[in-house]
């Protein structure tokens, strides 16, 4: 068709050639906009820390996995409360009292260090949700989940980490899979975690 | 075509809550409330509200989710004075829930109307559209003067600025009822769970349960001949019922002629024209 | 088409924005937050989960008992202790803001000491007791113990024994200060029932309820407890709905309840009460028992009494039917109407109308436990000249506020002024303390131990225990802790008195003694435990402690009007100053959740207030919120005013408690404090402070007070808001 | 059209093809001091009296803006409603004149879309500016997302989202679809940069018969579709208010009451915007006599149905005879404290245009522009009174109370015109203000006759 072709021809002609540093710039700032997003994914999913520096270098590796210590050991409050808890110093002491051969580790010193001075351990939440959800242990240990659903493998963690891969960061999408799939009772509405 | 016909039909008609597990509602007694403010702190104290000041409160901007209105009939020495503690009626044909644009507001399963305060832009139509003005608005980001933090309800969030906030029947205790319930297997008890306001109140005025079971207290006296929902003409289907006060008509002597309601509207229309001046004049001092 | 250099630019784009977004995520990254772990937990500590502690309110002299909810140690909620037979589960706004009171900001941290230019700097607990001991010592020493003056509240149990066991073994003065005292009750209880004490009023199992002033709903001795009988009287159990009228000058909260409110003028109400005892006794309603009172001589005719009292006669007459007809009727007296100058007549003549009515072992009985005797004005006046000729070395301010909640007129701020040493136990810098040499920070009632007679004890003696629910939030003793440890450090006959190591020790022990002195038999640390758990002891009297209502007392004396301090030309009206619930005589000022709940009545938030009738107003061309003058014999004041028609014209209603000079950033200056006003009167009987007997004078002044309404238009506007028909 | 008519379109005789040409493009190039005198002061002033209050506003909470318990809703809603208002003549206007082929309408449709596009793109700003929690703002587009979160539907303010964005998609592709020739001939007219970017601008048009076909119908396509469209905006807008239930708002009448006084005001603004166009951008010679009579002429009839359905909404509150509406109607016309904003509304809005009966009036330019901006002040209060004099009383009357906006408020209403005159100004250099080619298309036939005699 003849006039298809002029068609074309005037458009190459006059706006692409005149358009051309326009488009460039729209791809770049697609590609920034592209970019942005990759970043803030990456960030995420590396930069982010999941793992922070603990006052005292405690190893669930060593606690959880090769003495096989329960989670609810110290942990006591998870199948009875909305917060598992941290054990209190004098239940670290309690055993550690009777434990000779590690007594004198730069790491039990700090421990012991604390017990003296009679002051609590400022341990860095790891696992942490926004103020406006009501996360409850109590009704999901009573549902079965096992801890690592949520917190990984802790018991092969020398320093606990949060594992984004596992838990999707906590965000709401994660939660909301699984009550979905598990058919949790008034799963899905809002007030049942946000209120 | 006919079957979203249908559905709109049958969407929120009587009993539409019946098949869910429970239907919270309230009863208030208006014979025996004597409009102490007892459930007013008690909510303020339960639900983290916080305190404006008094620089708020001139400009109208009090956060009081449950408040006691007070209304003058007659004029000295013939006088009375009623109270009636306005809270959100958690309306079954609620007007605030169809206005929210993203879903903050709705009405979930057990017949409350709910708030999901993370989820409100805060466009605020809920709170015009709300006929009894129980909603009320963060207009700014609230503190509390250290210590007073101490004392917030670790159960409740804390609201942000620009966040609409409301009574939801302490949906906090709720849950914890219904979960404690879950633990043994059986449905909550009448009686069992009692917001703030209920628990507080010295005259046992205010009767909290489940509408569902027949034989609650609350069901009980919903069958009250003194029973009756405020504004019921706007059709909202409110979920709390107000029991009228059963005193004596103010004039039965002089066989109360001039209270009934057309010649009401005739003769107080004046007490109105009386004080819009003061709240005028009231909101030009500050 | 795509050159290498487009490429380029494409890449650096790409690069560009990978940047911002990492920026991005570190920017809205959470922040971390810490754990802290208990060191060694109480063994009822479990994050997550509420812990109860039933205890005892201290904000009124009622005595509820609470219940605490406690969350990882700290204090959050607090209800009414259902097993307690006071408040059975109820709670006032008061005691639920007394959360305000232990976390406020305004709260005192530690001992301050005057640093002479007004101001108060933090000191040590030893510094403090040292200076103290050495001047009581000193004191004691030299035999001078009287010029000591321990100033106290009304309320009852080991706190106030130890307070007055110490003055007592240091020769001290005690004063037992209260702008509404219970001294003509008790006096009207002696006269006409014939015993010790406060009657208990049983409302509930009443069918008709007249009474005189006494606002029970609102702020009148027991609110909870009548609150909850109130309950039973409009829908209880029986199916039958009691009948209320209120007869006061100014509608209170009860009145504003009751079925009909007969504005009497002011000070009339004994008349009424006698006249209405006389007419009951003619219709043949008295009994064997008031055989002797013959027809009340002394009495006026119903006509008399309610021409006096400027209220229809009809009415008066139709309360007269209902009287005579009611089967279970009582009668109530208090608040204003008795504390006119002839306070003590009127309430004996209420209680004369109870004993004609039959109403004694019935609605009426004796309230078991003992009441407080409180300090008449002579008393204060005497401690005011002593001040006055420099004979007061040391003045000890046990938890009162005696410059805010008195009126000036007793000349107790200047004596204070006047007072060698003023050493104030608050946990505020209120009015009187700021005039102290020394304030000794003092713990919350929720942070230590106590005990209070409840009152009324509903037939039985209710001993209510307090204990602390949570550790001490600052460096802080509780009154009965600094007594202890100075009774301690001054040693001798004082120590001997006091032997006790801290409040527990002495509560236990002052238990164990009530104990032993009644008689009962049991595991007494059993019982203790038993009261710690839930909070309360009920204890069923052995035989013959109750007192009993003597079956024939001579006739009530003639109830007079009470007279009034300025003349009726230059101060038109009578001054109705009135307690209301939240704010008491100034307890609930410095708390912010009461300072924001609307007053029932008018509405207004923050600051005090006239009421004034709508015909006064039109007098005078006020409107809602214009500031007025009003002014006493004994001062002057400015306040807004709120027009209401719950109020008499020839009478202006203040509420009490506001106006506060000191205690914290949410009382100082808020409001005008209406005692301020009132002159010195004195019943003439007991010579208990007639607080409602002082005439003021209204001056516009033209201009708008700070006035601030929660309330827009408070009528219905013919709107079935109050249910159908719009009638109620 | 008459040749007659299509004489009186210009005032001072018919231009030639070139002067068209010439003038409308000097008006693009060559800027004077006085342009960007205006356009510095304007743009400051949205800077300081708008953008800057709104950060502060942000930073603190909504809490800045007067609104209280009782009136949730204030100045940001009203205005949002008057600049919505605003936007409905331009692109309707020239939707309806283009269909039904009156010429007149062809010197002036230009910059009256544009005006359309400016008001609606200051309402939408409105909107952000009314919202409390602006960062979460995008929650009510529906993105599908992991969270099953959508927004609602039912929600009046949901249709507003949608009915704007329409609204102004369309409207801009309108107002750009009839710019390609004119842009063509800028192209043509001009060299260098400003060259390559109407080349772009203009979509490489060349004036072949393909392309104007095209462009005839897809125009017209268009201009049927916009009108529905203008219509269920304001119907739409006006249900965020109906849609309730509080009184003085919950009005059946609403809807055609808000379509009409829209297409009112934005008439007047138009009137206005002309009259800007003659003074400072010397298009008198294409603007003239015919257009501002056949405007005023307009204006009239919609005063009028403007009052009826006020006469309407009076009389049914009246004969209803409910507390609720007694009380909402007196408060908002006598006990209230903007009952005299009220009488202002009526002063202005049905009063002052019953002076355009005479054609004396409706022909002189100043007059008119008094008139219009007079017009256009009445509507702004008519929507401040509407929600200022409703909100704060609904129901209970115990928590009945007022509302006065704030000085962040006003400054903001105030820097909302600003930031209008600012994209307008903005759009006189990018878009030929008035349309070359229409402008020929009516020459034509005049210049034959001329030609033959």
């Amino acid at each position: 068709m003849p006039r298809r072709q002029e068609w074309e021809l005037t458009l190459s002609i006059s706006v692409f050639e005149a358009a051309r540093p326009v488009f460039t710039g729209l791809i770049v700032a697609a590609m920034v906009v592209v970019g942005a997003f990759v970043g803030h994914w990456a960030h995420g999913a590396w930069l982010n820390d999941h793992t922070p520096v603990q006052p005292i270098e405690f190893s669930h590796e060593v606690h959880a996995g090769e003495n096989e210590i329960p989670c609810q050991y110290c942990h006591a409050w998870a199948d009875r409360s909305a917060s598992a808890g941290v054990p209190s110093v004098e239940t670290c002491v309690g055993c550690h009292k009777g434990l000779a051969e590690v007594r004198d580790r730069p790491e039990i010193e700090k421990l012991f260090g604390y017990w003296e001075r009679g002051e609590g351990i400022p341990w860095v939440k790891v696992h942490d949700t926004p103020d406006f959800v009501h996360f409850r242990h109590k009704p999901h240990i009573r549902a079965g989940v096992e801890c690592q659903t949520c917190h990984g493998p802790v018991e092969a963690m020398a320093r606990v980490t949060r594992r984004v891969d596992i838990n999707e960061d906590l965000r709401m999408p994660w939660c909301i899979d699984c009550h979905t799939e598990e058919q949790v009772a008034n799963g899905r509405d809002c007030l049942t975690c946000h209120y | 075509m006919s079957k979203i016909t249908d559905t709109l039909r049958q969407y929120r008609a009587d009993g539409y809550f019946a098949e869910f597990d429970y239907h919270w509602t309230m009863a208030i007694d208006l014979d025996q409330c004597t409009g102490c403010g007892a459930c007013v702190v008690a909510c303020q104290a339960e639900n983290n509200l916080p305190i404006v000041g008094e620089k708020r409160m001139r400009q109208g901007r009090e956060m009081k989710w449950l408040r006691v209105e007070r209304y003058w009939e007659g004029d000295y020495p013939d006088a009375r004075l009623s109270f009636i503690p306005i809270l959100c009626q958690q309306c079954d044909k609620a007007p605030c829930e169809i206005a929210c644009p993203v879903f903050a507001t709705y009405h979930n399963q057990d017949g409350l109307n709910a708030q999901v305060y993370n989820r409100c832009i805060g466009t605020r139509t809920c709170a015009v559209y709300c006929p009894y003005e129980v909603r009320f608005f963060n207009w700014f980001t609230y503190t509390w003067d250290e210590p007073l933090e101490q004392q917030l309800n670790p159960d409740v969030t804390v609201r942000e600025k620009g966040v609409m906030e409301k009574c939801t029947f302490c949906v906090q205790r709720i849950n914890r009822a219904k979960d404690l319930a879950r633990d043994e297997g059986r449905r909550v008890a009448d009686g069992e769970v009692q917001p703030a306001c209920a628990q507080s109140c010295p005259t046992d005025a205010i009767v909290f349960g489940d509408r569902n079971d027949t034989d609650s207290a609350v069901s009980r006296k919903m069958r009250d001949p003194r029973a009756y929902e405020v504004l019921k003409e706007l059709n909202t289907a409110p979920s709390v019922v107000y029991l009228k006060n059963a005193r004596e008509p103010l004039h039965a002597a002089d066989g109360g002629g001039h209270h009934d309601g057309a010649n009401a509207q005739a003769a107080e229309p004046r007490a109105a024209a009386a004080e819009p001046r003061m709240v005028e004049a009231e909101s030009a001092v500050t | 088409m795509v050159s290498r250099r487009d490429i380029f630019k494409y890449a650096a784009g790409g690069g560009v924005g990978v940047g911002v977004g990492l920026l991005l995520g570190e920017v809205n990254q959470r922040p971390l937050e810490t754990l802290l772990s208990t060191h060694i937990p109480p063994e009822d500590f479990s994050p997550g989960i509420d812990t109860w502690y039933n205890t005892l309110c201290r904000m009124c002299p009622a005595g509820c008992g609470i219940s605490v909810k406690v969350r990882e140690g700290r204090a959050k909620k607090i209800e009414g202790n259902a097993s307690h037979p006071v408040s059975r589960g109820g709670a006032c706004a008061l005691g639920q803001a007394s959360l305000n009171a232990l976390y406020n900001p305004d709260r005192l941290r530690s001992p301050m000491r005057a640093d002479g230019e007004g101001g108060f700097i933090p000191a040590s607990w030893d510094e403090a007791f040292d200076e103290l001991s050495a001047r009581l010592g000193a004191l004691q020493a030299a035999g001078m113990g009287r010029r000591v003056w321990v100033l106290t509240g009304g309320a009852l149990g080991s706190g106030e024994e130890a307070l007055s066991r110490f003055s007592e073994a240091l020769g001290a003065n005690l004063l037992r200060l209260a702008l509404d005292t219970t001294a003509n009750e008790q006096a009207a209880a002696k006269a006409i029932y014939g015993f010790e004490g406060l009657p208990h009023y049983d409302i509930a199992s009443a069918d008709l309820v007249v009474s005189f002033g006494a606002d029970f709903l609102g702020s009148w001795r027991s609110p909870i407890a009548y609150a909850k009988a109130y309950g039973e009287f409009r829908q209880g159990a029986n199916g039958r709905r009691g009948h209320l009228a209120q007869i006061e000058p100014r509608m209170s909260l009860t009145g504003a309840n009751a079925d009909e409110w007969l504005p009497a003028r002011p000070g009339t109400e004994g008349a009424l009460a006698l006249a209405l005892a006389a007419e009951m006794l003619r219709r043949g309603r008295g009994g064997e028992d008031v055989a002797n009172w013959g027809g009340l001589s002394g009495a006026m005719s119903l006509a008399g009494a309610a021409e006096q009292a400027d209220i229809p006669l009809a009415r008066v007459e139709a309360l007269a039917e209902r009287l005579a007809a009611a089967e279970t009727p009582l009668v109530l007296g208090g608040g204003a109407a008795g504390a006119g100058t002839r306070g003590a007549a009127a309430l004996s003549a209420v209680a004369a109308l109870n004993r004609v009515l039959g109403a004694p072992g019935g609605t009426v009985r004796p309230n078991l436990g003992h009441a407080a005797s409180y300090a008449s004005v002579p008393d204060i006046e005497a401690f005011a000249s002593q001040a006055a000729s420099g004979n007061v070395s040391l003045v000890l301010l046990a938890g009162v506020d005696p410059a805010h909640d008195l009126p000036d007129s007793l000349g107790i701020r200047r004596a204070l002024e006047r007072a060698e040493l003023v050493v104030s136990l608050d946990s505020f810098i209120n009015d009187s303390a700021s005039q102290a040499d020394w304030v000794l920070a003092t713990d919350s009632f929720l942070e230590t131990w106590g005990d209070d007679i409840s009152s009324p004890g509903a037939g039985s003696l209710t001993v209510t225990l307090q204990q602390p629910v949570q550790e001490r939030l600052f460096d802080t003793l509780s009154i009965t802790d600094i007594v202890l440890r100075l009774a301690a450090r001054l040693g001798g006959a004082v120590a001997q008195a006091l032997p006790h190591a801290d409040a527990q020790a002495f509560t236990r022990a002052e238990w164990a003694r009530v104990w032993q002195s009644l008689g009962l038999n049991g595991d007494f640390n059993e019982r203790f435990r038993l009261a710690q758990q839930n909070g309360v002891w009920d204890a069923p009297l052995a035989e013959g402690m109750a007192d009993t209502i003597s079956p024939e007392v001579p006739p009530p004396p003639a109830a007079p009007g009470s007279e009034f301090a300025g003349g009726e030309s230059e101060y038109p009206f009578v001054l109705h100053p009135f307690v209301t619930q939240g704010f008491r005589e100034g307890q609930g000022a410095n708390l912010p959740w009461i300072q924001e709940l609307p007053d029932p009545l008018t509405s207004v938030v923050y600051g005090s207030w006239a009421e004034v009738n709508p015909a006064t107003a039109e007098q005078l061309g006020l409107g809602m919120g214009d500031l007025v003058e009003i002014e006493s014999p004994a001062g002057k004041l400015s306040v807004p005013v709120v027009v209401h028609p719950g109020v008499r014209p020839d009478v202006i209603a203040m509420p009490l408690g506001h106006g506060h000079r000191g205690n914290g950033r949410y009382a100082k200056g808020r409001g005008a404090n209406a005692a301020s006003l009132l002159a010195a009167q004195s019943d003439s009987a007991t010579g208990a402070l007639a607080w409602a007997a002082t005439r003021v004078a209204l001056k516009a002044l033209g201009k708008r007070g700070r006035l601030t309404r929660t309330g827009g238009l408070s009528r219905t506007l013919g709107r079935q808001i109050l249910g159908p028909g719009g009638e109620h | 059209m008459s040749s007659v008519l299509r004489k009186q379109m210009f005032d001072h005789g018919p231009p030639s093809y070139a002067e068209v040409n010439r003038d409308v493009i000097n008006a693009l190039t060559t800027t004077t001091w006085r342009y960007w005198l205006t356009l510095g002061i304007s743009a400051s002033v949205a800077l300081l009296f708008f953008i800057a209050p709104w950060i502060y506003q942000i930073i603190v909470g909504v809490g800045a803006a007067g609104m209280n318990r009782n009136a949730m809703w204030g100045t940001y809603l009203s205005n949002f409603i008057f600049w919505i208002g605003l936007s409905h003549s331009g692109t309707l206007l020239s939707a309806v004149l283009h269909i039904t082929q009156s010429d007149w309408r062809k010197s002036i449709y230009r910059s009256a879309e544009a005006m359309t596009l400016f008001s609606l793109m200051t309402a939408a700003l409105f909107v952000m500016v009314h919202v409390g929690r602006l960062w979460f703002v995008h929650w009510t587009f529906p993105v599908p997302n992991p969270m099953e979160l959508w927004p609602n539907f039912r929600s009046p303010l949901m249709f507003d989202v949608m009915a704007i964005l329409t609204y102004l998609t369309a409207s801009s592709v309108f107002i750009y679809m009839g710019s390609l020739p004119d842009f063509a001939a800028v192209r043509d007219a001009s060299k260098g940069l400003r060259r390559r970017i109407y080349a772009v601008l203009c979509f490489g048009w060349r004036g072949t018969a393909q392309e104007w076909h095209t462009l005839g119908w897809s125009y017209t396509f268009f201009a049927v579709l916009v009108i529905p469209l203008a219509v269920s905006v304001h119907s739409i807008v006006s249900w965020d208010f109906a849609m309730s239930t509080v009184p003085g708002l919950h009005q059946t009448i609403f809807a055609p009451y808000f379509v009409c006084g829209a297409i009112y005001s934005g008439t007047a603004g138009i009137v206005t915007v002309m009259w800007m166009l003659r003074r400072y951008m010397g298009f008198g010679r294409y603007i003239g006599k015919l257009h501002i009579d056949n405007l005023s002429k307009l204006l009239l009839v919609l005063s009028l149905i403007w009052t009826y359905i006020n006469i309407c909404e009076l009389f049914t509150a009246w004969y209803a005879d409910t507390s609720f509406e007694n009380e909402a109607i007196l408060y908002r016309i006598w006990e209230g404290p903007f009952w005299w904003l009220w009488w202002e509304m009526i002063a202005f809005c049905a009063f002052v245009p019953l002076l355009l009966f005479s054609r004396r009036i409706r022909q002189n330019w100043n007059l008119m522009l008094v008139i219009s901006i007079v017009i256009n002040i009445g509507m702004l209060t008519e929507r401040f009174v509407i929600v200022a004099s409703s909100l704060p009383r609904k129901f209970l009357p115990d928590v009945f109370g007022t509302y006065f906006p704030s000085l962040v408020e006003i400054s903001i209403t105030v820097g909302s015109f600003a930031v209008f005159t600012t994209l307008f100004l903005l759009f006189v250099k990018i878009f030929p203000a008035v349309s070359i080619y229409e402008v020929k298309e009516t020459l034509a036939p005049l210049r034959k006759r001329e030609a033959s005699a």
